[in-house]
């Protein structure tokens, strides 16, 4: 048993165990240090394991020494690799950055509490990425939920409470369609390995449970992704989370369940159920385009800016969506460079987002009026992530904008309109975005009622570590932007990975 | 028997139906999360059916009784790690409720709405 | 022997059913709590003991024999201390039997 | 005749439902939902699951509704009418309804012996569990081997509730800025109450010990950790109800509560961990002696430790949680 | 020195100047001396490239590789040469016209201005330079979004609505048609590199010929094809400096500029010689000149007016450009620089006259003449040079463009050059009349010429317009391989 060998489990170990050790800690520092360390760690260990997936391809680990399906067997192929990168990336960053922006929202006391959840968090979504087991799926999709409410609940404003009760409700709903799904497909195929229910899934004549599985197991989902019409949760819960856990979390949870959504559609169903294709890209495709639509024309009228990035991001995910429901390989290579991409994106924005609230105290259009002249830095760093939000060339976006519009085209008629809708949405993107640019540029500073709030007195416009993390992610952006050979590889491979399982 | 066959999935449907209609219809923040335990206790309900075996007991091996049948051990597994998850989901929900009314002074969910909107 | 214990199980069981039954029935019938907790008094001792102790018989010289005995000493600690507190909160929260007069004489933190 | 009986039971459970939906004072909907739980661990055993029974018996009946009381006595007991989206909500479940209804029609009947579930995994756990582990009870034998990595996602959910009711409401002395001292004395629900306090306590060292047994005799007959647990949970909360909030608090600190928490889900941690450095998997108990069916039995013995430390002391830091924040 | 260096320069040189220039700030003087040292180095750079190109060479620079056959990469041919040196040595006679105009209007943000008019320049020249479609599609988003700033300089309400309407309508047009355009001809052709007979050739035919051209069309708002010309008299609303930069130097020339190169590199003028729904252009382009003209000709306000008459011209570039015929690419190509040296001194004279009397309505200007001769002089060349008299640089593009239509007997073009000319005489002559013979509005303030910059720079280009009738063999030279390559 070499080290190399073991990756699969620390990848989960290695956070899952910093918890209770954290909730332990004594004092806010040194509970943050060991979680961002574990963090780091983590992101550490999902670089390696990206690189021998790279090499090795897929990597199967067989928990307990039990072979699947009588064990619980992790599964890290390229998808998941890709996954666990956004994850880890996300909230090594975010802790990273966001130590300060976070002890503005909760006294010193609750801190060790508060970061034991962010690292039952990590666990818990890196859990769902390597997890080869259905059931297995639905323990940790549990965990990061619950850890997730924690997150959302540090809020400081009383407003959080509602919105997270409301997250907790749909998502333990969205939990429990899942779980009935995976009893149906159990009780027609008895195993829960999803590898071992594609094979057994061939035998069975019987197709209604397993139809209403799939079915149940898509709408569960979605409700956890945030796919549109069940995306009521989400604008609330990203406004009033904390600015930093918004920040990650938009990075990552919604994507995770729909990598689920994917994973399990594309390996148990579409192998073995006739003209599942079709039910499956007609029931997203509407969906995601409802989602670009009605995500941008909110987000357009938005005038809070966390709210109008969280709508912004129901789009977002309805572009990831109809990426995956073209089903080809050029579709899903779209899609998951999106994920990627898009995490960088809206990661960067929220991050820029907290700086600006640390500056000044609110987040709506005219407290930043004018707030370039303060915060020159941060200013630019959310030009630039705008603009990979938007899909200008050079930038992250612009590549996940380009691939999904020629998969679209590639589809034909109906594509082109897919096409179509995203071309607008890329406009409203440009509105919305545009909008912030100018209030933060050319609004005059006189509007603005907000007052300097005690950081503000500092003399640097934020915290260093803050502005390090932003401009870290804003350059990412670029880079990727420029030298994307990376993502789209390893979406590219998961693609063909996904798709070799279609009849 | 083979009439009642499938009388617990048809009673594990009504559960489901009912605890999800308390979720979505009842706005008192408690009552929801009573008929959101209702909700995941149907499932546990749908997975010990279907360990069930004709003529079988419960998965303890006796060494004396030869060819004995026991009943399926794995969803009785999969369900107490469910409840496990059910108590958990409905302690921190009941938390939340706590603060809120402490936060609003009602755990009547279009109150709380409508304070949101006077802010 | 055997056919002796069996009967004697048998009509431990089917009294004891009987009591629950009674007691069930007075529970909806009497008019009202202090009344109809009688009835389950007698439900949770005289009904339940009989059972258990017909179980036992049924059950013979074995570890679940001990199991069952060991249930009939707590149901007879905890049944009547239940049916004691459920009264005793009843008359605190100040609910009157009906067509009774207080007593005059009752300690004063149970004075109204 | 079990069969009737289970039909009789179910229709009891769904008749109970709709009362918990009905009553609109929430009192009588915890009550109601406590006698739920009850029918439904009384179907479980009927359906040949005793532990899960034994485990919705203490969590889902015990547990679970004396947080629900404790919630209750911070909040309003009544509440309001109101026909809001009721329509909506008929449409939604009518649909559910009927789409999962379609389905049964396919579903292989109760106790088929035919059914897929009873072909693939479960024989193998029937026979391999014998020869492989060799403890009577395979589902401990699942739970804590062959599926040991889901029932530590499940000490996490665990652990994850108590960080996070302690990070909402602060449990005296170990969160938030009160200590127990602040915590008013001696008032108990029952302090008028000679007999029922004399008698409690008289149980208290008994439920402990069946705590116990039920811990260490999960391996050969149901039981196990997680009842354990919630038992001892129990046993804590009655004497907290008897003698008053402040003395339980004493009588078990919140900061060892709160080491106790942790250090359950490490024990379950570091005896993975420990096979991972002795060669093994993650949790793969054989490594952990020469012999690995010796192995097997001690890593889910030390497991199921872990799991019940966890679990008993979470519940009670919740109820702690609660209870404290009353009064 | 290797090409690839200097190109790498002459981008990174005004970025870097942008940089400095913020930082100096505070010091005006520093900081406009910084700036014309930047404008020169970057002229001079650009200038050292000519001999290399001139000589057939096509220097490149590959900065990144994306995916797929996407790259961000630069290549030199000569019509772009011609843009980027055209840029690079009207930026430094307009920085001298900027630091009299803005010193002699006492504008405010004068740092953010200069800073974005050096954005702007780095900008147009990624445009010229651009190998691809990909990268130039990249630049001519910068060139938009760095003039925004510059257009709503004045920032007050209606400033920065009109700019709106500016930004709002280039970027609509460009992600809403020219980006699928470009990805479209993408999926077609398998690549976006420019190559001198046309990527598209042979790979696409018929009525998709017609619809694709009209989305890079329209999709390139810049050009100022009707309907989508409205952002340019929108755009009035900025400084002179900045019109100038907008309709001489970099803005509507990148529009032109990228047109003629998408007939030229991405269809071929063969294949759409070939074609015939790609007929369109030609009547959209001659219906824009003659409708623009018309325009012009009721407009009251001097900037307006030339505003409009730019309209026109442009598409006289696009028309000539759409005639297909080498000779008429080569006037396209002249023509880019006559109407570039022609307009940017009407408008330097229009500023001048502002700074200097502060008179922006025709009416206003009669007798003007005997108060600022320079200007005025300067001004009668310039509309000479756009009616096309001899001896102005306009005659030069108008001969090549008859002279191309004639080629392939278009009397469409023909008849549309002869018509235009002759309303923008009548737009122009009687300004000029009224300026030299009119007798002044009597309460006009006495006022002599303006600030010494801006006159010399006024000058400078009135003389280019002079010498561009009689020293255009360079530029015939180094277009004349357009018909090489193409022909």
């Amino acid at each position: 048993m070499s080290f190399s060998s073991q990756l699969p489990a620390l990848q989960i170990v290695v956070p899952l165990l910093t918890a209770p050790i954290v909730m332990l800690l004594r004092g806010s520092s040194l509970a943050w240090c060991a979680a961002t360390a574990a963090s780091v760690m983590a992101l550490c260990i999902a670089i390696a394991l990206t690189l021998s997936v790279q090499e090795l391809g897929v990597l199967s680990y067989a928990m307990g020494g039990w072979q699947a399906p009588f064990g619980i067997e992790l599964r890290v192929d390229a998808l998941s690799a890709l996954l666990l990168l956004v994850t880890t990336g996300a909230s090594s960053v975010a802790l990273l950055s966001g130590r300060s922006s976070l002890a503005r929202d909760m006294t010193e006391g609750q801190q060790p509490l508060f970061y034991a959840a962010w690292m039952i968090a990590l666990a818990g979504l890196s859990g769902i990425a390597v997890a080869g087991d259905a059931f297995n799926v639905f323990v940790f999709m549990e965990i990061s939920s619950l850890a997730g409410y924690i997150l959302v609940a540090a809020g400081p404003d009383r407003r959080a409470l509602p919105a997270t009760i409301k997250y907790l409700i749909m998502g333990t709903i969205g939990a429990t369609f899942y779980l009935v799904g995976v009893g149906q497909v159990y009780m027609m195929t008895g195993t829960l390995n999803f590898a071992d229910m594609e094979v057994r899934l061939a035998e069975v004549t019987a197709q209604k449970p397993i139809l209403v599985a799939a079915g149940f197991i898509t709408v569960g989902l979605a409700l956890k992704a945030a796919v549109f019409p069940l995306h009521m949760w989400l604008p609330n819960a990203y406004r009033y989370a904390p600015h930093i856990v918004t920040a990650f979390m938009a990075a990552c949870t919604t994507k995770v369940a729909l990598y689920v959504l994917l994973r399990f559609d594309f390996v148990v169903f579409q192998g073995n159920l006739s003209g599942h294709m079709d039910q499956y890209a007609g029931f997203l495709a509407p969906l995601a385009i409802l989602g670009i639509l009605v995500g941008s024309a909110v987000a357009v009228t938005e005038h809070h800016l966390k709210r109008l990035l969280a709508y912004s991001s129901v789009a977002q995910i309805g572009y990831i969506l109809l990426g995956a429901s073209f089903g080809d390989i050029a579709g899903l290579t779209a899609a998951f460079t999106h994920m990627f991409n898009h995490a960088l994106a809206k990661g960067g924005l929220f991050l820029v987002l907290a700086a600006f609230a640390l500056q000044v105290g609110g987040l709506r259009m005219l407290d930043i009026a004018g707030l370039a002249k303060r915060m020159p830095l941060a200013a630019a760093a959310f030009l630039v992530t705008g603009a990979s939000l938007v899909g200008i060339p050079g930038t992250a976006g612009f590549i996940s904008k380009w691939l999904l519009l020629s998969a679209a085209i590639q589809q034909g008629a109906l594509g082109v309109l897919a096409a179509v809708v995203v071309v607008l949405s890329s406009l409203a993107a440009v509105y919305y975005i545009w909008k912030v640019v100018e209030q933060l540029y050319f609004g005059g500073p006189a509007e603005s009622p907000a007052t300097p709030t005690p950081a503000a007195s500092a003399g640097l416009e934020a915290p260093p570590m803050l502005l390090l993390g932003i401009w870290g992610v804003a350059l990412a952006n670029i880079y990727f932007g420029l030298f994307p050979g990376f993502p789209v590889g390893l979406s590219e491979s998961a693609a063909t990975e996904l798709v070799s399982h279609l009849p | 028997m083979e009439i009642l066959g499938l009388y617990n999935y048809w009673v594990f449907i009504v559960l489901l139906m009912i605890g999800l209609y308390t979720v979505m219809a009842k706005p008192n923040l408690m009552k929801k999360l009573l008929g959101l335990s209702i909700f995941q206790a149907a499932v546990f309900l749908l997975y010990i059916t279907l360990d069930k075996i004709e003529g079988g007991t419960a998965p303890i091996i006796q060494a004396d009784a030869i060819g004995q049948i026991y009943a399926n051990p794995l969803p009785q597994v999969l369900i107490l790690t469910a409840i496990v998850v059910g108590i958990s989901t409905l302690a921190l929900g009941l938390a939340v409720v706590v603060r809120i009314h402490e936060a609003y002074g009602t755990i009547e969910d279009d109150q709380i709405q409508q304070a949101d909107l006077r802010e | 022997m055997a056919p002796l214990l069996d009967g004697l199980s048998w009509f431990l069981l089917v009294g004891g059913g009987l009591f629950v039954l009674i007691g069930g029935i007075g529970i909806l019938r009497l008019p009202d709590l202090y009344t109809r907790m009688h009835a389950a008094g007698l439900t949770d001792t005289m009904g339940t003991l009989m059972i258990l102790l017909g179980l036992i018989l049924q059950a013979g010289l074995t570890l679940a024999a001990l199991k069952l005995a060991a249930i009939v000493v707590f149901l007879m600690l905890t049944g009547p201390t239940a049916t004691y507190a459920l009264a005793n909160a009843a008359m605190l929260s100040g609910l009157r039997p009906k067509n009774v007069e207080m007593p005059s004489d009752l300690p004063e933190d149970m004075q109204f | 005749m079990t069969v009737l009986f289970g039909i009789f039971l179910l229709t009891l459970l769904v008749v109970t439902a709709i009362g918990i939906v009905r009553a609109e004072n929430l009192f009588t909907a915890v009550i109601l939902g406590g006698i739920f739980s009850l029918l439904m661990a009384a179907n479980f055993f009927v359906l040949d699951a005793v532990d899960v029974a034994l485990t919705e018996a203490a969590v889902g009946a015990g547990v679970s509704t004396v947080l629900l009381l404790g919630a209750l006595a911070l909040v309003p007991d009544r509440e309001e009418r109101s026909a809001r989206g009721r329509r909506l909500a008929l449409a939604i479940i009518t649909l559910t309804g009927l789409t999962i209804g379609y389905a049964t029609f396919d579903n292989p009947h109760l106790g088929d012996p035919d059914a897929p579930v009873h072909q693939h995994v479960a024989p193998w756990y029937l026979e391999q569990t014998p020869i492989l582990i060799d403890i009577p009870n395979v589902v401990t034998a699942v739970l804590g081997s062959y599926r040991g990595y889901d029932t530590l996602g499940e000490v996490i959910v665990v652990l994850t509730a108590g960080i996070g009711v302690l990070f909402l409401l602060g449990l005296p002395g170990a969160f938030g800025d009160r200590k127990p001292e602040d915590v008013a004395a001696g008032k108990t629900y029952l302090n008028h109450h000679l007999v029922p306090q004399v008698v409690g306590l008289l149980l208290v060292p008994f439920i402990m010990l069946f705590a116990l047994y039920v811990q260490f005799h999960g391996e050969y007959g149901p039981g196990g950790g997680f009842q354990a647990g919630a038992i001892f949970a129990a046993a804590i909360i009655l004497f907290a109800l008897i003698q008053g909030e402040r003395e339980a608090l004493n009588l078990i600190p919140p900061r060892v509560l709160v080491v106790l928490m942790a250090s359950g889900a490490l024990l379950y941690g570091g005896v993975g961990v420990l096979t991972m450095l002795l060669g093994g998997n993650f949790l793969e108990y054989g490594v952990l002696s020469s012999n690995p069916v010796q192995g097997q039995q001690w890593g889910i013995i030390l497991i199921e430790l872990g799991v019940g430390v966890s679990v008993a002391s979470v519940l009670l830091a919740i109820y702690h949680a609660f209870a404290a924040r009353g009064r | 020195m290797s090409a690839a260096t200097t190109i790498l320069l002459s981008l990174l040189l005004p970025l870097s100047g942008a940089v400095l220039i913020s930082l100096s700030g505070r010091w005006p003087n520093l900081r406009e001396t910084i700036t014309l040292v930047t404008a020169v180095a970057v002229a001079l750079l650009v200038l050292s490239l000519v001999p290399e190109v001139q000589a057939g060479g096509r220097p490149e620079l590959l900065v990144a590789q994306l995916f797929g056959d996407l790259q961000i990469a630069f290549t030199v041919e000569p019509l772009g040469m011609l843009f980027a040196a055209l840029a690079a040595t009207l930026w430094i006679v307009n920085s001298i016209y900027s630091i009299g105009y803005m010193r002699g209007n006492n504008e405010k943000k004068q740092t953010r201005f200069y800073v974005c008019f050096a954005i702007a320049i780095a900008a147009a020249l990624g445009v010229a330079f651009a190998g691809n479609l990909l990268t130039l599609f990249l630049c001519y988003e910068i060139l938009t979004l760095s003039t925004y700033p510059l257009v709503s300089h004045k920032g007050d309400r209606a400033t920065v609505a009109s700019a709106r309407v500016y930004l709002g309508i280039l970027l609509v047009t460009s992600i809403g048609l020219l980006l699928p355009a470009i990805i479209w001809t993408y999926l077609l052709a398998g690549t976006l590199s420019f190559s001198p007979d046309g990527i598209l050739a042979g790979h696409i035919s018929g009525p998709a010929v017609g619809l694709l051209l009209a989305m890079y069309v329209f999709g390139v708002g810049k050009a100022a094809v009707m309907p989508v010309h409205r952002w340019l008299p929108a755009a009035m609303v900025a400084p002179t400096p900045v019109s100038a930069l907008l309709h001489a130097v970099a803005v509507v020339k990148a529009g032109v500029f990228t047109i003629t190169k998408v007939i030229i590199y991405v269809f071929g003028v063969d294949n759409l010689f070939a074609e015939p729904s790609s007929g369109w252009l030609l009547y959209a382009a001659a219906f824009t000149v003659i409708a623009a003209s018309v325009v012009a000709l009721r407009q009251q306000n001097l900037k307006r007016m030339l505003a409009y008459s730019t309209i026109g011209q442009l598409s006289y570039v696009i028309m000539a450009a759409a005639v297909l015929t080498p000779l008429s690419e080569i006037g396209a190509a002249v023509h880019i620089v006559a109407h570039a040296f022609g307009k940017i001194t009407l408008f330097f004279a229009a500023g001048a006259i502002y700074t200097a009397a502060k008179k922006t309505e025709l009416s206003q200007l009669s007798g003007i003449g005997a108060r600022m001769p320079w200007t005025m002089t300067a001004f009668t060349i310039g509309a000479l040079s756009m009616i096309g008299v001899p001896p102005m640089g306009g005659f030069v593009s108008k001969w090549f463009i008859l002279a191309g239509a004639f080629q392939s007997d278009n009397y469409v073009a023909i008849f549309t050059v002869i018509l235009s000319t002759a309303l923008t005489a009548a737009y122009f002559l009687p300004v000029i009349f009224a300026v030299w013979f009119g007798r002044e509005v009597p309460g006009g303030k006495e006022h002599g010429e303006a600030p010494w910059p801006m006159v010399l720079a006024l000058t400078l280009t009135a003389l280019a317009t002079l010498g561009f009738f009689f020293f255009n063999q360079p530029v015939l030279e180094l277009e004349s391989q357009l018909v090489t390559v193409t022909g």
